[in-house]
């Protein structure tokens, strides 16, 4: 069995691709054949692999009757195929893909029929979806065959995904996904609450895969596949797994109303309008088509009515259906390929250039019409002999005869049309090529198959009987019915019904006849209602247009919204627990309000508002009193007994400000009374800002205030504050936090500063500014012209004059600025200080030199290289940590020891100390990277105005 | 040197850093030893993950901490191995290496410092995986972001960089966000270790209790941006969108941070005990899930670019692992866990293939032609070696099979990883532990098969665009090395049906063990620090 | 203040004049910040802090707290030394910076450049209404 | 003092979300600015105000954890101001290359009518 | 040796400095040597010019004058300040030629200038060596001059040059 | 008697050094003129190394002491750069 599914091999040539795609469908055939004598005893051939038996997946293969009937029509038909492609298939189309997109698709059919598990069984339904999207889709350079194929794959998909669901379902109801024990628990199933759905699910399923009305219209927009793979999809294969479907499961779910009128409703309007659609088709294959989904509609009538006779009749039919259909379309196809079209309107006597096919054709189409002596014929019969049952006693039994004497006049209208306008009449005229019978072997598979429609049409009993009994057995079981395959049976209503189909159909053709020659393509009156206008439509519009809207409307890629909402929500979900629940509050516990402190956060206040307020229009106005709310967080620290973090706030602080100058440089002019629009809109969402805003403050106000008052709960710093200095060996607990309790902590934050360093110097090579900023600042013109004006001046003497005196001071600084950073570093383990703080403070020092001397005078004499720093920084930080392995204990672990050093005294070593060297230089690294790339724009952007004026010149 | 089992556990933290930072020692323009050097270091992280794994899941699952600088829980950071993590490491692993191939064929030429970056934000993954700390989470929260933004204007450009600023901004507001959340759950218990808190937290006193759902209720949100759950994601189809392929590649890892961070604590906080906070969010998180659903489907449905409807598969995937972390239910945070791993590694693959689709025709190689044009000094780098993609004979034919595997992958079809996590999902909703399956587990179900048909859709009709449609074939000038990363994550995803049954067994077991985190709680608490130093340093 | 209960009387009123002399001096050179009506005016007046205003209470903490400690604490003058050096860089600069900008707006109250006196207007004119915004302000 | 100081940690996040909606890059970066002082004080006041107490412990004296300020939040708000540093700078860059390449300073990269 | 200790002023100065900032003994006169030794290295790197002090005495003399001159002119601008607008009072602009042209001469009487309340140093023009000086109580202009250039620069070129 | 005079004369110091810091805000928000902000700002820099210094009389604690010491080596360097932008656009040329 398994090779049927590993027969997926691409190759190159052609006929090679044939043999083996032939080869493979006989083997595969022979195997199917040689099983027959277990599937006769009606026993089941079972095969299993344990896949996924946590949620009752397995891989379970079963070949009982049924589904060995068809495997045999899906191989056997499968190698007539595959033989006739190799014929009709051009030599310039790449057949590798076409042969192994065939048989993979072959395959999940097989696996399709064979499975043993509803949901391996749902599995290889999905790649019957794909893989006959990708053989409809095989010509994709044509645009019918790109829509149709993606239209069946749509269509079919959302039946699968419904299918799949509705079997998990039947899973949940029976308590295993085997379909053994599914097929066991028919009245569990039928009596339990989730039937309803799971039936419309399956149904969703079934009635989608064979294109039964309201989904039908996918099938006949797939003819614009290669004429080999509808016959095999559309005979033998793909929509028969709907009905496959149907049939499996007939035993579990039919027999109850809603099967009936479900399925009923769906399968006779199909019947009937299938039928009427194909008298008006004007293409050959769209006529099979349509017939094909009459006659689909014909099988789940059928099996609608839940009478085991019916489900005989259905079994049956399905068997008739897939010789007649498939030998018609392959027929089709070799008129389409001598012809060079399928119009019916330009095809007419045939007959004299290709006498056997049009023989062939027309025994075929007799087949089709429910001729007697063709196979046709019985299950047709036993059809209108199950119309005539009351099954549920309702409107839809009552018309059913009917439905089925008018659909089937339908039948043979179109099939008399089929035969009659393409083989008989005058000679045809303007065809693109000159018609002459196709080689002998193309023609085989529908000899072949038009012999089984006589044979089996002659003598069922004989032929076909066995077979069919062993399949309907081991889907009926028990109830398998008393039923006869005689081709004649008396006279008996069912037999009037045929004869009258059969005028009726031949009289309807010769009434319509003269339309149909020159009618257009399409039933009458309906014409313009294609299912398949409105599918793409209705995809267009909710898949494309819609959901278009929704996006724009529910979504959006600006940033405010999305920072409006980040914060509305963050406020929703902080005040939520508020007032879901009422507020108790332990009695707060308040320090005594100092007004100077007061006075300061009145500053404080008042900064951040002007700088709120100031930051549109006057940027240096708000960087400045962001600034001043700086310092008074600062101070803010300094009050709370946090020195570490007053030191490191203002460091930052200053760096900072620098840095946005720096930036300021780059950004455009903004002048206020220019842009200052003001119109409703903008007021109003200005208004629900500052709501948002004022909100939010209130919130995190009350928030904080409520956690400030409320009492300490025992936390895990008293450990830390005892520990410190025994076993950390500092006494500045928050520095040995930094650096040893939590020194991983300070390892993933260097880490961060030295990828944002790497970060901005790599985006700052490829900075490019605005066109309006690339010039110099003005005030630099201005000074220039004016010095280039004076006649005992030279340019930049204004810039020397004004830095001359502050930048002596500033460069005798340094020395002193690397004294500070030492001593901060060096005392951070007991004191206020520590790398960072050291680290940003050396900083700082460079950076004043940079600004007193600028980037060439300070680059000419001091390389900082920050690269190195920002390296040996993390290195320092992580082979320090690595450095507890050597005495097997885990990383940054740390050691401290007293040493005594000759003179100096008892200093205490700290591995931590080394840790913290590693934070200093990177933080020197990185801050300096940072400061020194966005001060190098600068320079690189007076080299290329340098550049352009030059240019210029030359150009001039 | 004495080196337990042990120390392995912050090996993925530890290779890939020095790897990255050793890489700064050497100029850019060495390429060959950066990318081999990275390589490697990736290889190694996936052999120590796949050990960490198998030590993770002896002994019926073992919990294995450790703790930094040897001090003793709750006060030391720890680092926690379980099921879980050791998973996540994994995964992080198995789409680093073909990312970093992938880069190979020319993004990691496009900018500087590509490889330290990359491996930067491995460590910040793996480091967000294994901590059991609520701040020290925040720090490798912040190396991955940090590391990300890095990452996504890798190369710069007008797009990108448009797209990385509100990224960046974004992520900054959520940052702030976890930090007011982290200070207010210590404000109100005292420590920040996630496994004493699992046990302080349903002590809490009661007239505490609001303020510190406040507090996690703000820290959810910070994950939820992350996670990108409607409406607070709409940064990341475009972030994603824009970045470069390989790092988009990695990315997708970085929205299931948020997941994995909120199905953790969730269960870790309130799982166990059903007290007054119990199943405190649940319902936000499973309608959030949905509405991040529906948004995704929409999305999916309303891109015409790839990369975007990439980026909405991206949420679509977080929007159904939210909702079902938002059902608390065993077997299905099981599936979830396989369905987490498998869309992460098919969308991962989405990206790298889109970028090979679309090379000939689309903004990303406009993009990339902005970025030639940089001005300024240092460019020379940009013009060496120009490297002709070579369009392989059958590559088309590669790529339109890779496309086809992704679209069966995102759309959940059999038979790849796609349709097995659908199913595993659909089964364990469909049988839930208290019987009845109630309304809002239909929306589930109604939303993820739409999901499914409009991956389809979308897929069917980019492809078609794509493949079919063109008058001229297109054949992408593509570079083996980029191809094969691709062909190597959806090889991974027909592993993961193949062997659906023991990974799904895995996944049992790692989410029962997440329900029920008492051995993580106690692996924790009760992790002893090792012998004192004097023992052996002493003179 | 418990600490300083044993603090000699008369090093307390030393501290206490420092204190208010240094506070005093520093709210007037505010004060005078504030109330001056020319930049050039003002930019004098926080010198008081920075001169005298800090030297009283540098001197005001040094001596409190080498009675407090019972040792020489020197360690403040340092912020007196580095304070009254780098003053001077922010107010030169400051001040050249405003002459710079009240020169270029023609301020009649400032001395104009040296020579040649009708430069800026013709820079005045060269520049294209953008220069407006200086005018209005900040250079921003 | 509970009461000023959480006013003023309520004025900062309320400027600072003023400016955090504002369309212009450099009022968000100075938005996000605020916000960090912001929550920098948030955390640090999880410990408590105390006041004269930092947490620096005399070396070989017994330790009374409760006359100290809870040094946790401070070295908590240590990385957070470390962090918040850089990000800051980082998106000062990204805002300063998103204006180069668009020409504007609108967050959005292109000036929005309305 | 002098590249060891290419700034012995500076190097002294940093380790009274760092003196200052620990505590006077012998460990920390050792390391604050070591550092200070590193530091000055890092000024050598900026080559700047050496000054060269030739009369220490008149440094000394200077500090105390401008001590004085500073706590005066305190009070004086106090009671500007605090007057008011009641009394009479005319600031300006006055330029000063300077003989003076040692860099950290000029550099001390910058800072003089600038501690000194009242006057403010606002530019330089170094071709022409001239001063331009705000003055806050600008009665005579004449006295001004005769401060600076005969009671600064006068002790700085005896100091310096 | 010692504690009260201290007492007094810190808290009086304080307010006057608070009153002048708001003095030098006042001027920060006023301007008019850019030149005016800085020196505000400057200002304001030197009030609060002061008032900490204070502080740190007022508690008997050397702990802040660097804190001012910060403010007196760098405290410059931010209103330099402020300077030095006004004058030539750039901070660093
Ligand atoms: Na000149
Ligand atoms: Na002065």
């Amino acid at each position: 069995m398994g090779s049927v599914l590993a027969a997926m091999l691409p190759a190159n040539a052609r006929n090679a691709e044939a043999w083996l795609s032939g080869g493979v469908s006989i083997a595969a055939f022979v195997i199917v054949v040689c099983l027959y004598p277990w599937v006769a005893d009606g026993e089941v051939v079972r095969y299993v692999i344990e896949w996924l038996p946590e949620l009752g997946l397995n891989f379970t293969l079963r070949v009982d009757g049924f589904a060995w009937m068809f495997s045999i029509l899906i191989t056997g038909i499968g190698f007539l195929v595959v033989l006739y492609a190799r014929y009709y298939m051009s030599p310039k189309d790449p057949v590798p893909r076409f042969f192994s997109f065939l048989l993979a698709f072959m395959g999940a059919m097989q696996g399709m029929v064979i499975s043993g598990n509803i949901i391996l069984l749902a599995i290889f339904w999905e790649l019957t979806s794909i893989f006959s999207f990708l053989l409809i889709g095989y010509w994709h350079h044509n645009a019918a065959a790109r829509d149709g194929a993606r239209m069946a794959l749509i269509i079919t998909g959302i039946g699968g995904l419904c299918l799949l669901v509705g079997l998990i379902i039947i899973g949940y109801i029976v308590g295993s996904y085997e379909l053994d024990y599914v097929l066991e628990a028919g009245d569990k199933i039928r009596q339990h609450d989730l039937y309803v759905p799971a039936l419309l699910l399956i149904l969703m399923g079934a009635l989608t895969k064979s294109a039964q009305f309201p989904f039908h219209f996918w099938l006949p927009n797939a003819m614009a596949a290669p004429t080999p793979v509808s016959a095999y999809l559309h005979s033998a294969t793909m929509v028969k797994a709907g009905v496959f479907l149907l049939a499996r499961l007939w035993p579990v779910m039919s027999g109850t109303d809603e099967w009936f009128f479900i399925v009923g409703l769906a399968g006779m309007s199909t019947l009937l309008l299938g039928a009427y659609f194909a008298i008006f088709q004007q293409d050959l294959k769209g006529l099979l088509a349509y017939s094909t989904i009459s006659h689909l509609g014909l099988i789940t009538t059928l099996l609608s009515f839940g009478s085991p006779l019916a489900a005989v009749a259905a079994i049956f039919h399905m068997m008739n259906h897939a010789t007649f259909k498939a030998s018609l379309f392959m027929a089709a196809g070799i008129i389409d390929h001598e012809a060079g079209t399928r119009d019916m309107r330009k095809l007419s006597g045939l007959f004299s250039f290709i006498p056997i096919t049009a023989t062939l054709a027309m025994v075929a189409s007799a087949a089709m019409a429910g001729v007697p002596l063709l196979n046709g014929f019985l299950s047709k019969e036993m059809f209108f002999a199950q119309t005539l049952e009351q099954h549920r006693a309702s409107l839809l039994d009552g018309v059913a005869p009917y439905v089925a004497t008018i659909a089937s006049a339908f039948a043979v209208t179109y099939s008399v049309r089929f035969i009659h306008t393409v083989f008989f009449g005058s000679k045809p005229e303007d065809l693109p090529r000159e018609p002459h019978e196709p080689p002998h072997w193309m023609r085989l598979p529908i000899e072949f198959l038009v012999l089984v429609c006589l044979i089996v049409g002659i003598i069922p009993g004989l032929t076909i009987g066995p077979y069919l009994h062993t399949a309907v057995v081991s889907v009926l079981g028990e109830r398998t019915p008393e039923y006869n395959l005689a081709i004649w049976h008396g006279i008996n209503t069912p037999l009037v019904m045929s004869v009258v189909a059969l005028a009726c159909g031949v009289l309807f053709y010769l009434v319509l006849r003269n339309y149909l020659a020159r009618g257009a393509d399409g039933p009458p009156g309906v014409r313009s209602l294609k299912g398949k206008r409105i599918f793409e439509q209705l995809l267009v519009t909710i898949s494309w247009r819609w959901a278009r809207w929704m996006e724009s409307h529910f979504g959006t890629q600006r940033l405010q919204p999305q920072l409006r909402l980040v914060i509305f929500i963050a406020f929703v979900a902080g005040l939520w627990p508020f007032y879901s629940a009422d507020l108790h509050l332990s009695p707060p516990t308040l320090t005594e309000i100092d007004p100077v402190f007061a006075a300061i956060w009145v500053i404080g206040i008042i900064s951040a508002l002007g700088a709120a307020y100031q930051a549109k229009y006057h940027r240096l106005a708000a960087l400045i009193l962001m600034g001043g709310a700086g310092l008074v967080t600062c101070i803010t620290f300094v009050w709370f007994s946090a020195p570490d973090l007053a030191l490191t706030q203002l460091l930052v602080e200053i760096v900072t400000t620098v840095l946005i100058l720096l930036g300021l440089r780059w950004l455009p002019k903004r002048i206020e009374r220019i842009d200052n629009y003001n119109t409703l809109t903008v007021r109003i969402r200005r208004y629900r800002d500052f709501l948002l805003a004022v909100a939010c403050g209130g919130g995190m106000a009350m928030i904080a205030y409520i956690m400030m008052t409320s009492p300490l709960p025992d936390t895990i710093a008293s450990y830390f504050l005892e520990q410190a200095y025994p076993k950390g060996g500092g006494t500045n607990v928050v520095n040995v936090i930094l650096v040893d309790f939590r020194g991983f902590d300070t390892f993933g934050e260097i880490t961060v500063l030295g990828i944002v360093a790497l970060t901005i110097f790599a985006l700052l090579r490829r900075f490019r500014p605005a066109p309006d900023s690339i010039e110099i600042p003005e005030q630099q013109r201005i000074q220039n012209a004016y010095d280039d004006a004076s006649a005992n001046r030279e340019i930049g003497e204004t810039v020397r004059d004004y830095l001359w005196v502050p930048s002596v001071i500033m460069q005798w600084m340094f020395p002193f600025i690397i004294l500070l950073a030492a001593y901060l570093f060096l005392r951070g383990h007991d004191l206020p200080g520590g790398g960072f703080a050291a680290g940003i403070t050396m900083a700082i020092g460079f950076l004043l030199l940079y600004i007193a001397g600028g980037t060439r005078w300070m680059e000419d004499r001091l390389h900082i290289l920050p690269m190195l720093w920002i390296g040996f920084g993390l290195i320092l930080a992580v082979f320090t940590g690595m450095g507890s392995w050597l005495f097997g204990f885990p990383f940054l672990t740390s050691y401290f020891h007293y040493m005594e050093i000759p003179l100096v005294g008892k200093v205490p070593i700290a591995t931590a100390l080394f840790f913290d060297l590693g934070v200093f230089a990177l933080v020197v690294g990185a801050t300096a990277l940072i400061l020194i790339a966005l001060a190098h724009q600068s320079i690189r952007s007076h080299r290329t105005r340098t550049v352009e004026i030059t240019k210029m010149e030359e150009d001039t | 040197m004495i080196l337990t089992p042990e120390h392995l556990v912050i090996a993925p933290i530890l290779i890939p850093f020095i790897t990255g930072v050793l890489l700064l020692f050497f100029e850019d323009r060495e390429r060959r030893l950066k990318a081999s050097a990275s390589i490697l270091a990736t290889i190694a992280l996936l052999m120590v993950s796949i050990e960490l794994l198998q030590i993770s899941h002896t002994d019926g699952g073992r919990v294995v901490v450790y703790l930094l600088g040897n001090w003793p829980s709750p006060f030391a950071i720890n680092l926690v191995l379980d099921r879980l993590s050791a998973m996540m490491l994994i995964l992080t692993s198995v789409l680093a290496i073909p990312a970093l191939i992938f880069s190979l064929g020319r993004w990691h030429r496009a900018g500087l410092h590509f490889h330290t970056l990359f491996l930067l934000l491995l460590m910040g993954l793996n480091g967000a995986f294994l901590t059991g700390d609520l701040f020290n989470l925040f720090v490798f929260f912040e190396v991955m972001l940090a590391a990300s933004y890095g990452l996504a204007l890798h190369g710069s450009g007008l797009l990108r960089v448009k797209a990385g600023l509100h990224y960046i901004a974004i992520n900054l507001a959520a940052s702030l966000l976890f930090l007011v959340g982290v200070s207010l759950i210590y404000g109100n218990t005292g420590t920040l270790s996630m496994a004493d808190l699992a046990i302080r937290i349903p002590q809490i006193a009661e007239e505490n209790r609001i303020i510190l759902e406040s507090g996690i209720a703000i820290l959810g949100v910070a994950f939820l941006i992350k996670a990108g759950m409607w409406p607070l994601g709409f940064w990341l189809p475009t972030t994603y969108t824009f970045a470069p392929a390989p790092v988009a590649a990695i990315l997708t890892i970085m929205s299931k941070v948020g997941i994995y961070v909120l199905l953790r604590l969730s269960l870790l906080f309130f799982g166990e005990e059903p007290g007054i906070s119990g199943g405190f969010g649940s319902p936000i998180l499973f309608f959030g899930g949905l509405a991040t659903i529906v948004f995704g489907i929409i999305g999916v449905l309303a891109s015409q670019a790839l990369g975007r409807l990439a980026g909405f598969s991206v949420l679509v995937s977080s929007g159904t692992l939210l909702a079902i972390i938002g059902l608390t239910q065993v077997d299905i945070t099981a599936a979830a866990l396989f369905y987490l791993v498998s869309s992460t590694l098919a969308i991962s693959a989405f990206f790298m293939l889109i970028e090979l689709v679309e090379r000939e025709q689309s903004a990303i190689s406009n993009v990339l032609a902005v970025t030639k044009e940089a001005f300024g000094e240092g460019d020379e780098e940009e013009e060496d070696e120009e490297i002709i993609g070579v369009a392989i004979p059958g590559s088309i034919a590669i790529l339109g099979i890779s496309f086809v595997a992704c679209s069966i992958l995102l759309a959940g079809l059999p038979p790849l990883s796609g349709f097995i996590a659908k199913f595993a999902i659909l089964t364990a909703i469909l049988n839930p532990e208290g019987g009845a399956i109630s309304s809002a587990s239909w929306w589930l179900i109604a939303l993820l098969i739409l999901s499914g048909l409009s991956a389809l859709i979308a897929m069917v009709r980019a492809g078609i665009r794509t493949f079919w449609a063109p008058a001229v074939a297109l054949v992408p000038r593509v570079l083996l090395i980029e191809i094969v990363p691709v062909v190597m994550l959806l090889f991974m995803t027909l592993a993961l049906t193949v062997q659906a049954g023991p990974i799904m067994h895995f996944m049992e077991a790692t989410a029962v063990s997440l329900h029920e985190p008492r051995s993580y709680i106690e692996g924790v608490l009760k992790a002893p620090p090792a012998a004192p130093w004097q023992m052996e340093t002493e003179e | 203040m418990n600490h300083v209960a044993d603090f000699p009387l008369w090093m307390a009123w030393f501290v206490a004049a420092f204190l208010i002399i240094g506070a005093g001096l520093t709210l007037i050179g505010s004060f005078g910040l504030y109330r001056l009506r020319s930049f050039y005016d003002r930019i004098h007046a926080p010198t008081l802090g920075t001169s005298w205003g800090t030297a009283a209470i540098v001197l005001a903490s040094i001596i409190y707290f080498s009675v407090l400690q019972s040792r020489p604490v020197f360690h403040e003058i340092l912020i007196g030394i580095f304070v009254t050096i780098t003053t001077p860089v922010t107010f030169m600069l400051l001040g050249r910076a405003a002459l710079y900008r009240d020169r270029s707006e023609k301020n009649p109250e400032v001395p104009a450049m040296d020579s040649p006196k009708s430069i800026l207007d013709e820079l005045k004119l060269m520049d294209k209404p953008e220069s407006v915004y200086l005018e209005s302000g900040e250079r921003e | 003092m509970e009461l000023i100081l959480s006013l003023g940690i309520g004025v900062l996040v309320g400027s600072g979300v003023w400016l955090l909606f504002r369309p212009r890059t450099y009022q968000v970066i100075i938005g996000l600015a605020l916000l960090s002082y912001a929550v920098n004080l948030f955390i640090f006041s999880m410990g408590r105000l105390t006041i004269n107490a930092p947490p620096i412990v005399q070396a070989g004296v017994e330790i009374d954890s409760t006359t100290f300020a809870d040094p946790v939040p401070q070295a908590l708000v240590l990385t957070a101001i470390v962090i918040g540093f850089a990000t800051t700078a980082l998106f000062l860059v990204v805002l300063l290359a998103s204006r180069g390449l668009t020409g504007t300073d609108h967050v959005d990269g292109r000036e929005t009518e309305r | 040796m002098s590249q060891l200790f290419p700034y012995p002023l500076l190097i002294i100065f940093l380790i009274i400095m760092w003196l200052l900032l620990t505590s006077f003994s012998l460990g920390q006169i050792i390391v604050g040597t070591v550092i200070a030794l590193v530091a000055a290295q890092g000024m050598a790197a900026l080559q700047p010019a050496k000054p060269r002090l030739k009369r220490w005495d008149l440094l000394l003399k200077l500090i105390g004058i401008v001590l004085y001159d500073i706590a005066r002119s305190n009070i004086a601008v106090t009671r500007i300040i605090l007057q008011g607008n009641k009394r009479k009072r005319k600031s300006g602009f006055m330029t000063i030629p300077l003989n003076l042209r040692d860099p950290i001469g000029l550099t001390i009487l910058a800072v003089i200038i600038t501690s000194t309340p009242g006057t403010a140093w606002l530019g330089y023009n170094f071709a022409q060596g001239t001063l331009l000086l705000h003055v806050f109580d600008l009665v005579d202009e004449a006295v001004w001059l005769d401060l600076i250039k005969n009671r600064y620069e006068y002790f700085l070129l005896e100091i310096f040059e | 008697m010692s504690a009260t005079i201290l007492f007094w004369a810190i808290t009086f110091a304080q307010i006057m050094l608070t009153i002048a810091m708001v003095l030098a805000l006042t001027r920060m928000i006023k301007g008019p003129r850019a030149q005016d902000r800085v020196l505000g700002l400057d200002t304001l820099y030197v009030n609060s190394m002061l008032l900490i210094l204070v502080f740190g009389i007022r508690t008997g604690n050397t702990l802040y002491f660097e804190v001012s010491l910060i403010i007196g080596i760098l405290g410059f360097v931010a209103t330099v750069a402020l300077a030095k932008f006004l004058m030539r656009g750039e901070v660093i040329e």
